[in-house]
């Protein structure tokens, strides 16, 4: 489904969710991002793209507020954002999902996304003890919104099987469902589609895009694949040895002399 | 095989989230509760009821709550028996200062006492991790021993160093024979596991269990890790101290330092082990299996020997019998006896079929 | 104090401490080869010293039942290796601890029955009280010969793991037991000669600490004594075994001879822990330990 | 009439339409489930109150869109409760619901839907209104479509595509009194719902069935398995097939009891095991592919639970008929039997989710006496039905305890059965009320008395079953003269598990042919037991190994064959395994997976043609429309196998 709303969206009223400021990060002597500087505005789907080594991730970490950048400065909904901890980033409205996928494997389909919303969930151990009043309330409540989800990502027939036995297109979402229980604003996807046949590549599309409709989510995403990149994303940036080189529209970075360089390594 | 579960369907989510939703289950939870307060009572001799089931009982308690701490939260300890003694001290010296106050009470203000040593041993957790943490929860071990070996002030300055448990009464009634002493305890027990189900099964549950299996993804979708590790020390330590008390009350009668050496951390330690991490019908399983052994022993080596072996090899056979098992199901069975029974039941609902 | 007593304790703690770090060796040795905190190694201690005790006892002499209990190791080494580290390659290092604590019972279990288990006496023809003056402070001469045995076999083993081609297989089995395997390192033997260098270890630990306390039950308890031993000084170096023993032995007996009193005396069996858990706080992987970097 | 079960007696001569049937429902059974749906993990429950009240004021919402008596409302989509609601809003207005399948295509969507002059659509979800939408420009009638799933279709601003909720959760009050007033116009004869069929040949036909066909025939069923309030269905079959309208909607108003809707299709399985229906309908195939897919996980069970399961099996097979129909059967027979259950048709039955089974019924094609046989064994009271669309359902059911596995069971009460030159006739209440705007079909069907010929080839055995043959119009004569039955000589191929359907050739031919379709499961995991390698289907069906154990499927239906008098001259002398699975998207079968004999033997003349000119080989390409609609061709040599045939005993006499 090719993005037309793609153009629209963009020239509606450019409400900034997060800006990074000439931001730079280094690892001792390695410099892996180097003066970069990105705009997020609500509501879109932004690909970071570029070839491997080329700070993807990093830029990834330092969005969710894993590292924290030497130089520049990182502004969230309008306030500078200062170190913070990493639980605290969530209750931000930032989610994330990881490259190589990181699932509870002790836990049911069902328990790994519920995890997802404990930070919505008040905690009082002895009513929770007792499994009484408010406590069974709430983990009722909570189960109704996760079975909203599960029911949008369409893994019903699995709610209830321990995660290490689900195929690896499933598990991705199963991963995805639990960033989405947390409601996020921003929604980080490392890879989303890494490793997946075509079918499960189309099914994982038609979910990001359904999450960006329907709950106006900003997603972050990291992909490899460019047929994927130019369908589902409204703006594309592109990294290069940490530096940014292009951040515009898909067909407009698609044909950008010094990305195509960038990938085939000339220059 | 036994299993009939066409028709059991779920139409609120109360039912579909029950610790049993399985008629079958229940129906077995039901006759073994029945067995427990009704079948027992009336079948058990004295001996059988104070020096099988109701140490039984107490060290699957303290097995509970470490297999909250080890099992659910992946935090390893081997200071169960510090804080064992912690809340024995705590109920007793309670008790001597103010004597009105119920027994119960007592039990429940050394769990407290244990809970807050256990989560001030558990601040290290958050740096260290895995077995270092294990050297934590030793330095506990010690310290508390030697705590209340040198301190004469918790044994309120008995010159022998070990005290008679104060009477147990409540309510007009006596816990001075077996019977009352085993029901007290299985009445704690039952209520204390299926709290722990209850917890398991809630927010702070999987928030442990999210701790357990991957700490970094949990702390990404907001999960303080901090709290939630101490979260599960206070409550292992406050099971762990309940157990104690008991132990110190309704076991032994005294209240002495040694009984929370440790080699009682270690054999709790393997009860979690072998009875299954991650389980509370683990923490049973593995508490039965420590318990009855060596009565089996004993009795298999007084028959095959005739008796002319000394009950000294014995029990050094036993040592030996004990390091086999728990080689033999590492090897076999590394999640323990109730991945052993989780596997049987489940092949029960496939029955006939393989898969 | 005067100079001379604090002196005499702190040799006297350092020379201590060079027991637990014989001891603490033979983790090292296994846990740099193996990954696995092998907890029977105070088992194996005192299970080498009571063999080679009985052995005397029964009239064979001294070198031969050395020679006869290094066997013994030998032998135990590749029975542990077959039925216990085998099934479990690969599991994590969880279950492998535990699996020692399970080995642990089986040799105390094993060194009573097969042997017995009250106390003996081990004289290994050296007069464990004769001392010889250094100033005011009396130094204990076994204690200084004990010493000298373990800094020979430091030297030997730290030689033996750097500049061989033995000792580079054994640490790369330690880093990851797949990837040893997958180019062509034969773990079984590696194993076998790992278990049973801790067993000559563990024998030579036996006759040091056999000798000053005698040959019994709690030899095995020493072992316990050796993990913080471990902590501190990181539990993949060698150097750092040594060094780690010397801290908490000196640790353990100047805190005992000057915080002691003020606090209800013998603090000994739980200050090594703490001085363990503040040096985790500060550094988590030892003084000498690698770094643990856990990537996401 | 009395209504069995505990349930109270009703008179239907009073309640005749579905409307007034449901406001007596919503009084006598009130808060009882009356339909469930499995959603969101668990079953979302409406009682017979929340359905009346829902149903109220669906119809009002309809009745101000527009739609007036005797207007259609479509309806495609899977069993949804908001769509079975639709159906009952309708019919509360008068209007005539009409469900389609909804795997049909969209130009099968279109012609029922412009034939049937529809003004409002009702569908499932995005993927329905999508389909609708490609057609629609070519309905000028059609001025509104609303869907029940809302997923995707947030930002169709077409407004003439509303979601159902609109209606249901506005707070417009509807009067009683409208109500009632509206549900008493309405009167047993008039037009329940129409329901085209799948038609094997040409453009489906409109059947109209009244109140009374529906309420008289499914009230009679009812009263025979005494069904009451406590029993439970569950509602998956097609809602455009006759079958879903008797079973989940008519003998569920009539009983009261509940109909449960599975989440959605690859959680049926669960779906069922956890409602445990007492009351199970499934078309033969089903059966077939249930007692195949349980064979094939049986042979991986380790060799003692193998052992175990084989000999109660067997023991089963002795006792396991006589014990259900309550006949004599020795002490240590019974005693077996017990023991058997305890261990194996216990669990069998649980986990295919039929251990409540009281009723369990098939239809729509002969099946294999021993699949029969074999869930009969289980304790599952499974009977076979004779029927049509025209007849709503019955035209015969066997009764308990009186079971024969040829045949279809006696005449059901109220229906009289006769056999006119071969073909078999019926009349009865259910006889539908015409094809819509076809007096000409109608007219071929009906004849003036009432009589509806089936186009069925059947005789009635000495106790009064009636036994079909085949198709009247297929069946036809060797060039011997010797009559030719296709349908009779692809059933008993089809009884083998490895053959998953056949297609026999014959009439007016020198002797009897057919194509074997191989079941890609079962031979599947045989070639894996049999370390046959192979890479797909086609690879598959080519290879000799195959044809080998096809050929000995042949054999054993030559020798039935060769016992069959009549019936010896067409056993198999040729066969053939086709490249490819005779699909419905290819128009080679049915939506009902009916074997199209035209179309088959029009594509694959080439084959036909290769296996009367004794050639070994032939090839061939066929044009195949792939899952995403995009077409390719597919080509394979396929090997002809000839057969010896069996000289029958009585060839003599």
């Amino acid at each position: 489904m090719i993005k037309s709303q793609a153009t629209e969206k963009i020239n509606q009223k450019k409400h900034q969710v997060m800006r990074i400021q000439n931001v730079s990060l280094s690892f001792g002597g390695l410099k892996a991002l180097i003066d970069v500087s990105l705009e997020i505005y609500q509501k879109e789907i932004l690909a970071i793209i570029g070839p491997n080594g080329a700070g993807k991730s990093c830029m990834l970490n330092i969005i969710s507020g894993i590292y924290t950048p030497e130089e520049g400065t990182v502004i969230w909904k309008g306030k500078k954002r200062e170190k913070v901890a990493p639980h605290n980033i969530a209750k931000m409205g930032i989610a994330r999902t990881f490259q190589n996928i990181a699932l509870f494997t002790g836990m049911t389909v069902l328990d790994n996304i519920l995890t997802g919303r404990n930070l919505l969930m008040k905690r009082g151990l002895f009513y929770e003890a007792m499994f009484l009043g408010w406590a069974r309330d709430q983990e009722i409540q909570h189960r109704k919104k996760v079975e909203k989800i599960i029911d949008f990502l369409e893994i019903q027939a699995v709610r209830k099987v321990p995660v290490s036995r689900l195929p690896y297109g499933i598990q991705k979402r199963v991963e995805l469902g639990r960033a989405l229980a947390a409601e996020p604003e921003l929604l980080l996807l490392d890879e989303p589609m890494a490793g997946m046949n075509v079918e499960e590549k189309e099914d994982m599309c038609r979910f990001v895009l359904d999450v960006n409709e329907q709950f106006g989510t900003t997603i972050i995403l990291i992909e490899h694949d460019m047929g994927v990149v130019m369908d589902i994303s409204d703006r594309v940036a592109v990294l290069d040895y940490g530096r940014k080189i292009a951040d515009g529209l898909p067909k407009d970075v698609r044909t950008d002399k010094k990305v195509i360089d960038a990938y085939l390594g000339v220059g | 095989m036994i299993y009939r579960e066409a028709g059991q369907f779920k139409t609120s989510y109360n039912s579909d989230q029950a610790i049993l939703p399985i008629f079958q289950d229940r129906v077995a939870m039901v006759l073994m509760l029945l067995f427990a307060f009704v079948v027992i009572p009336i079948v058990a001799n004295d001996y059988w009821l104070g020096s099988i089931l109701v140490p039984f009982l107490v060290l699957s308690l303290a097995a509970l709550g470490l297999n909250v701490l080890t099992g659910y939260a992946g935090q390893i300890s081997l200071g169960t028996a510090g804080f064992m003694a912690v809340g024995a001290f705590a109920a007793f010296n309670l008790q001597i200062r103010i004597p009105e106050v119920p027994f119960l009470l007592a039990f429940v203000w050394g769990g407290l006492w244990a809970a807050l040593v256990g989560i001030i041993f558990g601040l290290p957790s958050l740096r260290i991790k895995g077995f270092y943490l294990a050297v934590a929860t030793l330095a506990a071990q010690f310290f508390i021993e030697w705590l209340f070996t040198h301190f004469d002030w918790f044994t309120n300055y008995s010159t022998s160093g070990v005290i008679t448990a104060p009477p147990m009464k409540m309510l007009g009634i006596a816990f001075n024979n077996p019977l009352n002493k085993y029901l007290l305890v299985l009445s704690i027990v039952v209520l204390l596991a299926f709290a722990v189900r209850n917890l398991v099964r809630s927010e702070v549950g999987r928030a442990w269990m999210a701790v357990r299996d991957m700490d970094i993804a949990a702390a990404a979708i907001g999960i303080n890790l901090m709290k939630t590790k101490l979260i599960a020390f206070g409550v292992s330590s406050f099971i762990c101290g309940v157990a104690g008390a008991l132990w110190a009350y309704v076991v032994l009668g005294t209240v002495e330092p040694q009984a929370f050496d440790i080699s009682r951390s270690f054999e709790i330690l393997f009860m979690v082990v072998i009875g299954g991490l991650g389980s509370v019908a683990g923490a049973f399983l593995g508490a039965a299996f420590i318990v009855l052994l060596p009565i089996l022993l004993n009795n298999l080596g007084s028959l095959f020997t005739g008796g002319q072996v000394s009950t000294g090899t014995i029990s050094h056979i036993e040592y030996m019998v004990f390091g086999t098992f728990i080689i033999f199901f590492l090897i076999v069975e590394p999640n323990g006896l109730a991945r052993l029974w989780q596997i049987g039941k489940e092949k029960l609902r496939l029955w006939p079929f393989p898969y | 104090m005067d100079f001379w007593f604090f002196l005499e304790v702190l040799i006297g703690g350092l020379l201590s401490g060079v027991m637990y770090s014989l001891v603490a060796l033979g983790f090292v040795l296994i846990f740099k080869a193996s990954g696995v905190f092998n907890f029977a190694q105070g088992a194996m201690v005192l299970f080498a010293a009571l063999t080679f005790v009985r052995l005397v006892e029964y009239g064979v002499p001294m070198i031969g039942a050395a020679v006869l209990t290094m066997i013994v190791m030998v032998i135990l080494a590749i029975v542990v290796e077959r039925l216990v580290l085998r099934p479990l390659v690969n599991q994590d290092l969880i279950i492998l601890f535990m699996a020692t604590i399970g080995l642990n019972y089986f040799i105390e279990g094993m060194a009573q029955t097969v042997w017995d288990s009250n106390v003996h006496v081990l004289d290994l023809g050296i007069d464990e009280y004769a001392a010889f003056e250094v100033g005011q402070a009396f130094i204990n001469k076994f204690d200084v010969m004990a010493a000298g045995v373990a800094g020979a076999l430091v030297l030997v083993l730290s030689l033996f793991f750097h500049y061989t081609a033995i000792g580079r297989a054994l640490r790369a089995v330690a880093d990851d037991h797949q990837g040893a395997l997958s180019v062509g390192i034969p773990l079984r033997h590696i194993w076998i000669y790992v278990w049973s260098t801790a067993g000559l270890v563990a024998l030579v630990a036996g006759l040091v600490w056999g000798s000053k306390l005698g040959v019994q039950f709690a030899l095995s308890t020493v072992a316990l004594k050796a993990i913080p031993v471990l902590i501190i000084g990181g539990f993949t170096s060698i150097p750092g075994a040594i060094i780690g023993g010397l801290i908490v032995g000196s640790g353990e007996k100047l805190a005992e001879v000057y915080l002691g009193p003020f606090v209800g005396g013998a603090i000994e069996n739980w200050f090594p822990y703490m001085l363990a858990m503040v040096v985790l706080m500060i550094r988590p992987q030892g003084i000498f330990g690698e770094k643990i970097i856990e990537r996401v | 009439m009395f209504l069995g079960g505990n349930t109270l007696s009703r008179n239907l001569e009073l309640l005749d339409t579905f409307s007034k049937i449901l406001r007596d429902n919503a009084a006598v059974f009130a808060n009882k489930a009356a339909i469930r749906e499995k959603e969101y993990g668990i079953w979302q429950t409406l009682s017979w109150n929340d359905f009346y009240n829902n149903a109220q004021i669906l119809a009002y919402g309809f009745k101000k869109n527009g739609v007036k008596r005797g207007d259609k409302v479509a309806i495609v989509g899977d069993n949804r409760p908001k769509l079975y609601l639709t159906i009952a809003a309708s019919q509360l207005l008068g209007a005539i619901p009409v469900p389609c399948y909804q795997d049909s295509a969209a130009d099968e969507i279109l012609y029922i839907l412009d034939h049937a002059e529809i003004k409002i659509v009702v569908v499932e979800n995005q993927e329905q209104v999508d389909k609708v939408l490609e057609v629609i420009d070519r309905l000028p009638k059609l001025n509104l479509i609303m869907y029940d799933d809302s997923r995707g279709l947030e930002n169709y601003d077409n407004k003439s595509i509303l979601p159902l909720s609109n209606i249901l959760d506005s707070k417009d009050k509807v009067s009683s009194s409208w109500v009632d007033e509206e549900i008493n116009k309405t009167s047993k004869n008039d037009i329940a719902i129409m329901l085209y069929t799948s038609g094997t040949t040409g453009r489906p036909k409109g059947v109209l069935l009244s109140y009374n066909n529906l309420i008289s025939v499914a009230g009679k069923a009812c009263e025979i398995e005494k069904f009451s309030v406590d029993d439970e269905v569950v509602a998956y079959l097609p809602m455009a097939w006759v079958g879903d309208n008797i079973f989940c909607v008519a003998q569920s108003y009539i009983a009261g009891f509940c109909v449960n809707c599975p989440e959605s299709r690859d959680t049926l399985a669960i779906d069922l095991r956890e409602i445990g229906p007492t009351y199970y309908f499934a078309p033969p195939m089903v059966w077939e592919a249930m007692l195949t897919q349980l064979m094939v996980r049986m042979q991986d069970a380790a060799r003692v639970k193998l052992w175990f399961f084989n000999y109660f099996m067997k023991v089963a097979k002795n006792w396991g008929n006589a014990i259900l129909d309550k006949k004599e059967v020795p002490i240590w027979g019974r005693l077996l039997y017990g023991l058997g259950y305890i261990f194996v048709y216990g669990p069998l039955k649980n986990n295919l989710g039929l251990t409540r089974v009281r009723i369990a019924y098939t239809a729509g094609e002969a099946m294999g006496p021993d699949t029969f046989l074999f869930y009969r064994s289980l304790g599952i009271n499974l009977k076979s039905l004779y029927g049509q669309t025209e007849a709503s359902v019955f035209v015969t059911l066997q009764n308990d305890g009186d079971v024969d596995p040829e045949t279809v069971g006696p005449a059901f009460p109220g229906v009289d059965i006769k056999i006119s030159d071969g073909e078999v006739l019926y009349k009865s209440s259910g006889v539908f009320k015409g094809y819509y705007k076809n007096d000409k079909a109608t007219k071929d069907t009906v004849d003036s008395k009432g009589w509806v010929s089936t186009g069925d080839a059947g005789v009635i055995d000495s106790k009064g079953h009636l036994k079909i043959i085949d198709r009247a119009k297929d069946v036809g004569k060797l060039t011997s003269g010797k009559i030719f039955s296709p349908k009779y000589i692809e059933n008993k191929l089809k009884f083998h598990g490895i053959i998953k359907e056949a297609v026999a050739f014959g009439d007016n031919k020198d002797f009897v042919t057919c194509f074997i379709n191989i079941d890609l499961q079962a031979v599947g995991s045989w070639a894996e037991r049999n370390n046959v390698a192979y890479s797909g289907y086609i690879d598959l069906a080519g290879q000799d190994e195959v044809y080998d154990l096809v050929e000995k499927a042949i054999y054993e239906v030559n020798r039935d064959l060769s016992k069959d008098g009549a019936l010896s001259a067409s056993q198999i002398k040729r066969f053939l395994i086709l490249h490819k699975e005779l699909d419905a998207d290819d128009g080679e079968l049915t939506r009902t997976n009916k074997v199209r004999r035209g179309t088959i033997s029009e594509r694959y003349g080439e084959l036909v043609d290769a296996m009367y000119n004794k050639s070994k080989t032939c090839h061939i390409t066929t044009e195949v429309v792939f899952e995403d609609g995009k077409k390719g061709d597919i080509s394979a040599d396929i090997n002809i196998r000839d057969l010896e045939v069996h000289f029958s005993k009585e060839k003599a006499a």
